[in-house]
């Protein structure tokens, strides 16, 4: 049977309180088609497991859908210094946060990916964010095992037996229950190929149990399969497919289109406070019925400026600077 | 080609704090930049005084020769006739297998031992801000040869302790004791160095690896060590300046705005 | 300064006693160039630490090059059953053979490529590769922390703390000297390009502390650069270029040449007694002064028979069964 | 269409083993599969009853549609038409994290419990013969669901007790104290399954998963129980004997010499 379906229908496997990861870095590649409709259906107590979030995380937190957040960085890079959605609920203690350094959050990733229960690092030895003080999942009693998606410990110290080179970290393994990706092809059968970095999408693929993909196009698997090399993961790792051109806007897309900067100025600008958030949703989110509206409602002209040049792979037409 | 330096008023201090860490490379280097002034100056620096030096992203680009300026480091323009367009695990490997010799980095909080803070203010568990977190920032920083930071100079900002150890400087707590010790006691055989310059808009610090504490280096012209010191929230150790900071020169201004950031990205 | 180099001037790079490990798989890809090469000049006590072996590893260990012999497997794949010379040897005890599984060997490597000690595997527990008995290197005294390139430990049992899963196997870092990679293409500076299955050789090379890579072209870096998503090592890891096409005959090459499996089955059926192999080493290794004589004294046809359709990246004229 | 059935002497041994192993393929699954009769036998059951399933190659490739039969799981042949073309780490972490279904494996001999030896013949430390070694056969079979052993049947090569366990059976040494336990036991929370069938030039075996031990299913046409046991050196269960191994039809044959091996690689 055909994995192809809608927007809708794939976040319709998306259960509130699942452990979920998405493809991208910071502002580029997020799947915010899906965001979007994930905020639409109101969903509920996710667990956000991320390398490095952004805008999507900060927009899932805003609109309250976000119980646990466990990542290194959040943010909507030189458009917005921080994150103004998780700053709010951190301070008013709405929300669980769990820091890990990139690398950490990346090896944890990796551990999830290979079926490991953890990887051993050197990478960020000597801070805060290995104190037993800070382990807020801890302190929130959810470290006794009943959570399969929260491991028992924060993390390990153990000595290398092998070199005798020192104390190492051991990181648990981060297992979400779904990775909602954004990429620019996949096969009918569901063979994924990313156009670019990778950032951490085959790690963050590989270890989640369900994959939810969404691409800017679907291809003949014969078209991919002429270059094996150039594709990341294989049919059967994926559970839906869903063709959905500029389902990442406004967050960019190598050799798609640019990083829409004055809509993550404005989302960042108008969302410090509640209020407008809510305002910021009912007019982009809940006052649309679908990414297609949203779509209509940016308008062509925009997005066509945004549309990257073949050769280049990034626009050269929308107005970045000054200059 | 002669140095011809720029006046006081020809240039913003931007481009000083761009064309000082660009400084700080030695050609042949391979280094990671971070988003913004880190980009500017090892671009820059590549078309200086490092042309072989090698420029690595976190977000998986090895030696990209971009021709437009990336606005972060996951943009498609750090790809452009790079040699490796992989992703993290690639790049923070090689990290960690000691590939890397410097790393340019930016911070919200430093403190006397280089300690940076990117995380919180205030109590980790009831924070008065929560700023974006640690990125790579502590990753690139424990396992890079030498770290150069580029901050705002502000008296909140240079504390003798700072509220959350984000990226270790040179006394960090041990884990999982957590007793304060030397950077080269924490980190052992993997030791390879650390913070060694913080350059900002009024001066350029560095370090005394055996005191672990930051010592003031040169001040940049226009500023005196009184405004530095006026501007450092501990008693910093100004016996120790070589002098002023060496301005930009007009062929550096000319790369910086007609080649780095043409478009007026960071340098408006 | 160029890294540009000729066989000879590269073997020379090689010292007695090295830790070495190689591109390729089994028949695939090997650096038989300079395999042959670092016969004629006597390479001596190599250590070879490898995924897996193959005809180059047969081939160094009859030439008594090979003091130890750490890695899975050996042998000509269908073209001779097993690797006659590391069953001489290991019989006359005149090496050291230290098994590990596949995966666990990959492990090695990988824990090797990313700098730290080990890493932890549930692959091949239950079985005699973990048993203390058959530590050779430990029996050998060779774990005594004196050899960096030799862990003090063949291996570890750790339970899991973050999810009981139960007992993992930590294998150690593998840490080469030396990697000796046969590639299809390098650019004037180093950037590796593979073609087809990459096997292992990401993780050999990075694992190692110099890399030598041997390609059948050198090309443009800024021809590599054009794909920088298809590339798999940046210039500063590698440490000597050699061009050398046919450089892996034997062995085959994706989308270059096919296994030459006559040549194959005839060192096979020649070499399982040190006599023979002495006489096929003074035909094929001493008999001839450099790699280019070799070549031709395989002569054009056969090398051209071999040579790959530029669709199927396979040759379809060698004559391959009986049909 | 319907099954005509190949007559004794209309087919040679190894044309039966690839059929009998093909058969154990279910539509769907994810199948590792080694070099030789193992590939097959996975390239049968794709063009017969197992259409859908994926078939991973050990070398880096993952389903592939080779359209001429690999020497080698290593050969550019296999990936022809493959959705993925990488390398170990990928096909080895997807094993590892449980997405193999089912693995086609040989061996040089095999003893009551389903272990495995393709290292040495004698004592380890000392042996009359050197093998080539694991390879990958002991981390599928261990990760993998179900593992299905193809072997040639001789009194030698089915012992009570292997010299060396490379490939783990249903009675295994539990490390780092060696006590001998259940797989179920030593491989705790990860136990996933085993070795299943073993089929040889003679007949098919399978274990009881309790008792650990290997039992007679199928005899091939051509010969008897008693033909079976005196080429093995153990006590073999013949309780359960459930009648003659399916004979390959014509259909299978012509697929196996004219599609899957045209070359005559595997069948001259």
């Amino acid at each position: 049977m055909s994995k192809r379906m809608t927007i809708k229908e794939a976040v319709n496997l998306i259960n509130d309180g699942d452990a979920i990861t998405f493809s991208g870095f910071t502002i580029w590649r997020r799947p915010m088609a899906m965001v979007y409709e994930m905020i639409r259906q109101r969903k509920k107590n996710l667990h956000l497991i991320e390398v490095n979030s952004g805008t999507h995380g900060d927009m899932l937190i805003g609109a309250g859908a976000v119980k646990i957040w466990e990542s290194c960085w959040i943010g909507h890079e030189l458009f917005g210094k921080l994150g103004a959605n998780l700053d709010r609920k951190v301070k008013a203690g709405e929300i669980i946060t769990e820091d890990y350094s990139h690398q950490q959050m990346l090896l944890r990733m990796v551990a999830g990916a290979q079926g490991v229960p953890y990887m051993p690092t050197w990478a960020s030895r000597g801070t805060d964010i290995l104190n037993p003080k800070y382990d807020m999942l801890g302190k929130a009693g959810l470290r006794d095992g009943s959570n399969p998606k929260i491991p028992k410990e924060k993390a390990q110290w153990v000595e290398d037996p092998f070199f005798e080179e020192g104390t190492l970290i051991h990181v648990p393994a981060a297992r979400p229950n779904i990775c909602i990706a954004h990429v620019q092809q996949v096969g009918e059968d569901g063979t994924i190929r990313v156009w670019g970095q990778k950032f951490a999408d085959e790690e963050a693929i590989k270890a989640a149990d369900k994959v939810i993909v969404v691409a800017e196009e679907v291809v003949p698997e014969e078209y991919l399969r002429r270059e094996p090399s150039q594709n990341l993961i294989p049919p059967y790792l994926v559970s839906a497919i869903v063709e959905q051109p500029y389902g990442a806007h406004p967050t960019g897309n190598f050799g798609c289109y640019e990083v829409d900067g004055n809509f993550l100025r404005d989302f960042y600008n108008r969302t410090k406070t509640q209020e407008g958030f809510d305002e910021w949703a009912e007019e982009w989110i809940f006052g649309v019925p679908d990414f297609d509206a949203y779509l209509e409602k940016l308008g062509f002209k925009r997005l066509q400026d945004l549309r990257a040049n073949s050769a280049y792979k990034y626009s050269t037409r929308a107005k970045r600077g000054t200059r | 080609m002669e140095k011809i330096y720029a006046k006081q008023g020809e240039y913003k201090v931007n481009d000083l704090l761009a064309v000082a860490a660009a400084r700080e490379v030695t050609d042949g280097e391979v280094v990671f930049a971070g988003t913004g002034l880190p980009m500017l100056a090892m671009m820059l620096s590549q078309k200086t005084n490092a042309p072989n030096s090698f420029l690595i992203y976190e977000a998986g680009t090895i030696d990209g020769k971009s021709i437009h300026l990336p606005a972060s480091v996951g943009d498609a323009r750090c790809a452009y006739q790079a040699s490796i367009g992989s992703g993290l695990y690639d790049v923070f490997s090689q990290l960690q297998r000691g590939h890397v010799d410097l790393a340019f980095l930016g911070g919200a909080e430093i403190d006397q031992y280089g300690n940076v803070n990117t995380t919180i203010i205030g109590d980790y568990t009831k924070p008065s801000v929560r700023f974006p977190g640690s990125g790579g920032n502590p990753d690139i920083n424990s396992l890079a040869r030498r770290t150069v930071f580029m901050m705002v100079q502000e008296k909140r900002r240079f504390k003798k302790n700072v509220d959350y150890i984000t990226s270790p400087g040179w006394r960090i707590p041990k884990w999982p004791g957590g007793e304060i010790v030397s950077r080269q006691e924490a980190f052992g055989k993997k030791f390879r160095g650390g913070p060694s310059a913080v350059i900002t808009n009024m001066a350029v610090f560095r370090f005394n690896e055996e005191t672990g504490l930051m010592y003031l280096d040169t001040v940049h012209p226009g500023y005196t060590v009184e405004d530095v010191q006026n501007n450092v929230d501990f008693d910093l150790d100004v016996s120790r300046v070589s002098g002023q900071t060496e301005p930009p020169t007009l062929e550096e201004l000319r790369l910086l705005y007609h080649e780095v950031d043409a478009e007026g990205i960071f340098l408006p």
